[in-house]
């Protein structure tokens, strides 16, 4: 299975790079939001360096759904699902691979939104372990869920509109526990911050779990 | 509790709601049974029974005066929301367990009545923040789990309602019926984890007033009451969504004869049963 | 020996549309089949139960042993499908797609070399992105994906079709030494000439019915077009 | 809005939408069971 998911990732990452739409498309979205967030929330108000742990999360998220829409257009072209039914790929090496390609992917917007905040903002940062940790569980669950949803939406004519109302909601305890983390780690008391590493780490897992098995049948019906 | 589901009798005899509709030469129409009408009365009389304890005869509470009234309605509705939700889950395990069509119904009965007391749940909440903290909405753990919560059956009824062959939206439908449970549980331990870290316990006290004597009767009355009345709207929502069901298979039967028909051969009766299409 | 498709009054769905309304047709290995029909007679829709993707909700329906009611996922890894779809991802080059499809069967590195080179493809065209390919190149592209999965039964949907003469003969060369050497193939053409030529026999298909021979039609006048000669219903 | 107003707003709204809802089921699935012949019915 995981060789499956290893040809799956290798795939959609070198699609990735020869069309590179998460370069040229999601990321200028990312920082488009950063300064988004800057115009409604006027930075020398205040509001914006408090809130910016919950600005940098929300704009994850939202990269995050268009990441995940993209992942699976690639996948509607041409009877390609077909073609995955077909292939002799085991449907849990499928979920896998496409899943550690979202994963990648929204490790670079998160580096890259990271850097814009802290550009933009003039956030310091602090307690890089807890950082990197929320950063890692928090994608590992937003793809796990995300390639999920996002297979389940596949193939529908409604799937831009119905992909944002399935996943946000069920990504919303992500979206605390990455915020309330990161506000750990920006008011030195990292010590706060790691129990909501461990619920995004085991919502990560429930969701790797539940994907693994639902995917092949979400295949079958898309 | 389980909740009491009438489900097969058989006898007819006027439906509690509507007139003695005379039946036609089809036999009688609706989803009506005797069951469901002694189920529809008790419920009705159970109604009346809790709503006079509740709004008269039980004494107003001493710091909240009369606004305690709006408890015994509030609890028994949150009750048949999780309890929708819970058969929903329920339903999705065993559609994909079984594969059976019974289970897939039930799961889509009991969501969206569970969506519909969701948001009632709501609407009586804002009703009792209002003149207990003087605003509409209060990011109180409870409120917003169910808020999320309309949410996920929102999303799951969305799912259910793509047109697509039955087989395929009920399978994609009961995934989504399986993860509701799991993300109630999640989304509600990290709303409940993150307000708590505000040490508002003035306002979580006041939404524990202290139930005693006949108030305390009144609740534990409501709360059956509103699960007969959950029971009777399952059993007669299952029939529509079972008759929703056969409608479609109707229209697909008489699309196979046609579709012979049209070739020319003779209209053999292929008689498909969608439900046990395993793919 | 086991026929490699049995199928008796086969039922199929396509969504909620009755695609097969009643299919009986029996294929045994290294047969060369030819499916005929009018447009929308369901001949797509044959090749693609065939292959277990679509539900078969009635009737009885066996492919290379498994029961496509119960069993169609075991079916898919052993057939191998060319349909209108190119079912190759624009985005990458030729050798890429090859290379990860026949991969993903669990095929030899060998094998896709091997079948690029037989379609013509290892030269200039090896590392060009599929979403620049000609039609007639996409298609050799499809073909060799399916020629290095090395499947059992090949269904065929249109082989022929956007294809120059030069390829056609290279289609036509490599069906018959895939049926010479044990695989089975079914192929839903218009061309009759060079499809007949191709074809041991052929079953016609209309209105997503292949009547079995208990029920063909007693008055006969409504017997399908007769294209080609030797039509013959074998049960 | 006195504490009463409220009271009576929130049993209100739940009788209202409640009662709508049941009628709407009954009225349905009296329409569509014109439709499906009886042996259909599991309930009949």
């Amino acid at each position: 299975m995981f060789r499956d998911a290893l040809l799956v990732a290798g795939k959609d990452l070198r699609v990735e790079a020869r069309s590179r739409v998460a370069l040229n498309q999601v990321a200028p979205f990312a920082l488009l939001v950063l300064i988004m967030f800057a115009f409604a929330l006027d930075p020398d108000s205040g509001v914006l360096s408090k809130a910016t742990p919950g600005l940098y999360w929300v704009a994850v998220l939202f990269c995050a759904v268009l990441a995940i829409q993209r992942a699976f257009a690639i996948e509607a072209a041409d009877g390609n699902r077909d073609a995955l039914r077909l292939s002799g790929l085991e449907p849990a090496g499928i979920y896998l691979g496409k899943m550690a390609a979202i994963a990648a992917q929204l490790v670079i917007l998160e580096v890259l939104l990271g850097l814009g905040v802290v550009l933009l903002y003039g956030t310091k940062t602090a307690g890089w372990a807890l950082l990197v940790c929320t950063c890692l569980a928090a994608t590992a669950g937003i793809a796990a869920a995300g390639t999920l949803y996002g297979v389940l939406a596949a193939g529908l004519r409604v799937r831009e509109t119905l992909l944002p109302l399935l996943l946000l909601p069920v990504l919303s305890p992500v979206l605390i526990g990455s915020t309330r983390a990161f506000e750990a780690a920006r008011n030195g008391t990292p010590g706060e911050g790691w129990p909501w590493v461990g619920l995004l780490a085991v919502f990560a897992l429930t969701y790797t779990i539940f994907g693994a098995f639902g995917f092949g049948p979400l295949l079958e019906e898309s | 509790m389980t909740t009491q589901r009438s489900d097969a009798t058989t006898t007819t005899a006027p439906p509690p709601a509507g007139g003695a509709a005379t039946p036609d030469a089809s036999g009688p129409i609706g989803t009506g049974s005797r069951g469901t009408r002694i189920l529809g009365l008790a419920t009705l009389a159970g109604i009346a029974l809790a709503a006079y304890l509740a709004l008269v005869s039980s004494p107003d509470d001493e710091n909240m005066g009369d606004v305690v009234r709006i408890i015994y309605i509030h609890v028994p509705i949150v009750v048949v929301a999780y309890v929708g939700c819970m058969i929903t889950t329920l339903g999705s395990v065993m559609y994909l367990w079984k594969k059976s069509r019974w289970w897939d119904v039930t799961a889509a009965a009991s969501a969206e009545i569970a969506m519909v007391t969701t948001a009632l749940t709501l609407v009586v909440g804002m009703c009792w923040a209002r003149p207990t903290w003087g605003v509409w909405w209060v990011w109180d753990a409870r409120l917003t789990s169910t808020a999320m919560l309309l949410l996920l059956l929102l999303g799951y009824l969305a799912v259910r309602r793509i047109p697509a062959e039955s087989g395929a939206r009920s399978k994609r439908a009961s995934i989504v019926g399986v993860l509701l449970l799991p993300n109630v549980i999640i989304v509600n331990r990290s709303v409940t984890w993150w307000r708590s870290l505000h040490q508002d316990t003035t306002i979580l006290n006041t939404l524990q007033p202290k139930i005693h004597g006949d108030m305390a009767f009144a609740l534990y009355l409501a709360i059956p009451v509103a699960l007969m009345m959950f029971a009777w709207l399952l059993v007669h929502r299952w029939r529509l969504a079972w008759l929703e069901e056969e409608v479609l298979d109707h229209d697909l039967d008489q699309a196979i004869t046609d579709r012979r028909a049209e070739a020319g051969f003779d209209a053999r009766s292929t008689t498909v049963d969608i439900g046990e299409a395993t793919s | 020996m086991e026929p490699v498709v049995h199928l008796r009054s086969a039922v199929s769905l396509l969504g909620r549309f009755p695609a097969l309304a009643g299919v009986d047709l029996d294929v045994d290995p290294g047969e060369i089949v030819l499916l005929q029909g009018p447009n929308g007679a369901g001949k797509t829709t044959l090749l693609r139960t065939l292959a277990g993707l679509l539900p078969v909700v009635s009737g009885t329906a066996t492919v290379l042993g498994h029961d496509l009611r119960t069993d169609a996922r075991a079916v898919r890894r052993r057939v191998g499908l060319l349909g209108h779809a190119t079912m190759l991802y624009d985005e990458l080059t030729v050798a890429d797609n090859v290379r990860f499809w026949s991969r993903a069967a669990k095929a030899r590195p060998a094998d896709a070399e091997a079948a690029l080179t037989e379609l013509g493809l290892d030269g200039r065209l090896r590392d060009v992105a599929v979403a620049r390919l000609s039609a007639g190149q996409r298609r050799r592209a499809s073909i060799a994906v399916m020629v290095a999965r090395r499947p059992e039964l090949w269904l065929l949907d249109e082989p022929h079709a956007g294809l120059d003469a030069a390829t056609r003969d290279v289609v036509d060369d490599l069906v018959r030494r895939a049926a010479a050497s044990g695989a089975t193939v079914v192929v839903a053409s218009h061309e009759l000439e060079r499809a007949t030529a191709l074809a041991g026999r052929s079953v016609t298909i209309v209105g997503g019915v292949i009547p079995g021979p208990d029920e063909a039609d007693p008055d006969g006048e409504t017997a399908p077009p007769d294209p080609s000669p030797e039509v013959a219903r074998v049960p | 809005m006195s504490d009463w107003a409220y009271v009576a707003m929130a049993w209100g709204i739940t009788a209202v939408v409640l009662v709508a809802y049941a009628i709407w089921i009954i009225v349905r699935g009296r329409t569509l069971s014109r439709r499906v012949p009886p042996e259909d019915r599991r309930w009949m």
